[in-house]
């Protein structure tokens, strides 16, 4: 069958929802993407632990600190399942770590930003999780098989996260002013960064056509960051805090909020490299990856040895 | 009564210590899935510590409040009685773990040696505890043992990697050993809370003691190990409060903000 | 006043974390008299940050109670307005050190850089300060600038022998120039409590910003060291209160005594 | 002249009170023994800053954080003088490190014991320092010249140091129950292991007698913690406090204080290397000296590279 032939059978299959599987004939393009996006996901949900895990040994009750523990655990459990997606799609989880390490690869800028406060547990769960499932949602109906079932059991968590951030929030919001002060500046350092999770304005994205036509994309960014806007400014109502952007305000008209611009020159600032964490958190995941490869060593060569006892 | 809360904030002392220092790795691990599994310890040993604490303030809260505060030996006077108070507002010397738990992670394999040499203690010492007269000890007992019996299994395995992998992780493996070996006589040098609250005597300890020795030479065995014995000496102290340099740094990171602010809900 | 405010403290701030970082190095540095050397210069910064924190102080009480909290910004209120509660009772958000102080040690390479940075910039910056307005400040910059030019002559001499000693001395000084240089941009960056209080316009802030640049050119040249530029991007918001995720750790370790017990006298 | 006469003149000036200077002869024994006391406390002064050292950023008030700082720098500077005086006596700095860090020469035992609370920097002060000045004080008239000289200066700043250190204890004993229970703790560690530092009792010091004629040692062992018994045992009362001895009484027939048995066994146990810190204070001191080795070769190259460039 001539490429053509294959390309516009592929096509068909994705227009009728079909699921495209490890073993289907796919575009090179479309290999391509998949594997760039899968592996930066996983790639951040790795470095995403770095963040909050700032935070473990220093949680301020014993539940809050298991449910902290358990929070990082799901996303390096995340990452897991998303290197395994990537590899169907042939890389190697050794061959994506490298690409990281090198800094060939990205992951989400988000987590280029410190944590400072614990608030910042809560920020990150109702924020940037919240801003993670209104991406991810769509892509559990993404039109790779393995991608969308990953997305499935990564959402159900996430918007448990995201509850639990939620509600940390919603406990500091009710505490002495010392807390609230602390509720409200974590709100302020973190809503901007969230918005930028959605990446660049439609205007600035020239991927997005194809993504949608090959149903990795379901919709814009703008129009998914439009609509975090709208869920979000409706729940801070319920912290009794506020969003930090003087410009938003409730549209009759669009019957969506408004919101203020977008500073494009600190995204790209930080997806270049210089924000406040970028080397750190590079530095630490190459540091945890170095440190550990007698360990991967003496572990192979142990199965090694098992395996060529066995058979003697 | 006081035997009892001492044993129970001395287990719980334990789990928290365990738990914070596994939690240290987190995000740090050699391997994604070993980076889990060690979050998955900490959580355990962080599940633990909430048992025994709410089981000693439990206890506590039935008793005349002064006392309550002597026996769980406060530095400043809670709000209330609780698993955090006790976790957050107790000083180093009023903290019964053991010393082995608190010393840093060192490597890939002082972790997970520590690891191997306490849960290997857990197990035996909880299987007593099945049978205690205190129906709640025995329950948490009961529930933490099939969380210690995976405890176990991993850490052993990774001796069985590390001891007979390469030279390096055999090299590792034996600084490890000579690095806390001096800390593990304290598990089976019984305090009298302990004899008291776990219903030992020292017949019953001697005998936990060989076992325990035994199941680490079997283990170090398969690992291609040098065997080891008991000294006459070995570092203590913990278990009465008199703890390591480290524990102070631990306390003071952990507890900064129930410290800052103590009447605080999170 | 609350320009005049924030800037003592800032002041403080950059001195105290100064002087907490070099004494991290107290009994573990290289060379026994310079092990001594830079615990003399910690104490220096110690006593620093004393002279400003008591000229804030001073200048607290004088205001009324619930304002004086205010502009201090603590998280708790103190029993009063002294040296220690400005520097025990304030958390991270309140400090308005540089993020450049903060940073970790490292080697001695970057500490010594570090220093090498600072005081150089605190070396311009307070002889500016010697003819400012408030005569207390200047008193303290006149009294701080005797040992300044010792951190500058004993740094500076420092930068030398590491890039012009061996290879490996010259590529520990070149990553210790990597890892620092985004950090000193935020000197030049003032605020506006800064030019306020210290009396400085964009003009004048120019001409530190190119006196620093030159001073250091001119030892990186005599240390064979390639020549710096300042690029259009640097991290800031340390004199803001928005830190790294070390100040915390810093603070948490520092602060656990009087958060422990915050009316204790010691 | 031949040895014997060397020997006799020798110890005719010492019993002149004439010191003894570098370039003068002496018996090889004296030197010997010299050099393995100066650099024994040479090295006790420089890992006698670690215990203290652990305390310096968690001084819970400016003031005390600044006597620290001093203090424990002042404790370098004696190690500097004593290590000079030592290297008069024909032995390099490094070679007495080296011993050090090999564990041929010995510390004082007390920094085996590991500082727990803020209290202890007072204990330290007072019971440790106070130990040492009676140790110390009859040194300065000591038979060596630069050690008698040595001893005269490092006496002064240790008994301003020991000041501080009870002060430290007083201020404590004057505070809330929490700050009395920390101090009354520090005086129970401290008391026993301070009364070690006299050295083993009298019977079990064969070396004395010699040290005794050569004037390197003033009076016994015993003598010494008799009288630092005799003071502290007055002393504590002022503070409110009790030492851990329930055999400590007055004995008017001896116009001395009797006190209980010492544990030799804990002593000799800890002389051994297993006191509670022996391991990690030395590991620390070598960690610091090898950390340091390519900043003290980068020196070196600078400075022959300068003299180079001065000659050429």
């Amino acid at each position: 069958m001539d490429a053509n032939k294959l390309a516009e059978q592929f096509q068909q299959k994705i227009d009728a929802d079909i699921k495209i599987e490890p073993q289907d004939w796919m575009p090179d393009e479309y290999r391509k993407t998949l594997i760039r996006q899968i592996s930066q996901h996983a790639h951040s949900e790795i470095v995403g632990m770095l963040p909050e895990g700032n935070w473990i040994t220093r949680a301020p009750s014993l539940r809050r600190k298991a449910i902290l523990l358990a929070k990082v655990q799901d996303e390096a459990g995340h990452g897991l399942y998303l290197y395994s997606a990537a590899e169907t799609l042939g890389i190697t989880r050794d061959e994506m770590y490298y690409q990281l390490h090198s800094g060939k690869a990205k992951y989400s800028s988000i987590f280029n930003y410190p944590t400072l406060t614990w608030a910042d547990m809560g920020a990150i769960g109702w924020l940037v999780d919240g801003a993670a499932i209104m991406n991810q949602v769509p892509l559990s109906r993404c039109s790779y098989g393995p991608y969308a079932r990953a997305m499935v059991r990564i959402c159900k968590e996430e918007s448990f996260h995201q509850r639990q951030g939620f509600e940390i929030l919603l406990t500091l919001s009710k505490g002495n002013a010392a807390q609230r002060k602390m509720c409200q500046d974590a709100i302020n350092r973190w809503w901007w960064p969230s918005l930028m999770m959605f990446g660049p304005t439609d205007n600035d994205s020239p991927h997005t056509a194809q993504s949608m036509k090959w149903k990795i994309k379901r919709f814009t960014n703008d129009e998914l960051r439009q609509k975090f806007v709208d869920v979000c400014a409706e729940q801070v109502k319920f912290l009794g805090m506020t969003l930090p952007d003087k410009d938003l305000k409730w549209n009759e008209e669009r019957k969506h909020y408004d919101f203020g611009p977008i500073n494009w020159e600190e995204f790209w600032n930080v997806v270049k490299g210089n924000g406040p964490c970028n080397k750190e958190r590079l530095a630490t995941r190459v540091q945890a990856w170095e440190d550990g490869a007698w360990v991967r060593e003496a572990a192979l060569a142990y199965e090694e040895k098992k395996s060529a006892r066995k058979y003697a | 009564q006081k035997a009892k809360i001492d044993a129970l904030l001395h287990l719980a002392d334990d789990s928290l210590i365990m738990g914070h220092r596994c939690s240290e790795w987190c995000g740090h691990g050699p391997i994604l899935e070993q980076d889990i599994a060690l979050t998955n310890i900490a959580l355990d040993f962080v599940g633990q510590a909430r048992n025994f604490y709410q089981h000693a303030a439990a206890l506590l809260q039935q008793l005349p409040n002064d006392m309550a505060l002597a026996l769980a030996d406060f530095d400043i006077t809670p709000a209330s009685i609780t698993e955090d108070s006790l976790a957050y507002l107790r000083n180093a010397n009023a903290y019964k773990n053991h010393l082995l738990v608190e010393l840093p992670n060192g490597d890939w394999a002082q972790t997970i040696l520590k690891i191997f040499f306490f849960s290997n203690y857990r197990q035996i010492l909880f299987q007593q505890l099945l049978k205690n007269s205190d129906t709640q000890l025995a329950a948490i007992a009961e529930k933490s043992l099939k969380e210690i019996q995976y405890h176990v299994k991993w850490s052993g395995e990774w001796v069985m990697r590390l001891g007979d992998g390469t030279d390096e992780s055999r090299e590792r493996m034996l600084k490890a050993i000579d690095y806390l070996w001096p800390y593990v006589g304290e598990f089976f040098n019984c305090t009298e809370y302990e004899k008291t609250a776990f219903e030992l005597d020292d017949t019953s300890i001697d005998l936990l003691k060989q076992t325990w020795l035994n199941t680490i030479n079997h283990t170090f065995q398969l690992a291609t190990l040098p065997e080891q014995t008991f000294g006459k000496w070995y570092q203590s102290g913990g278990k009465l409060g008199i703890h390591t340099e480290h524990l102070g740094y631990i306390l003071a990171e952990m507890q900064f903000l129930p410290r800052t602010y103590p009447n605080a809900e999170w």
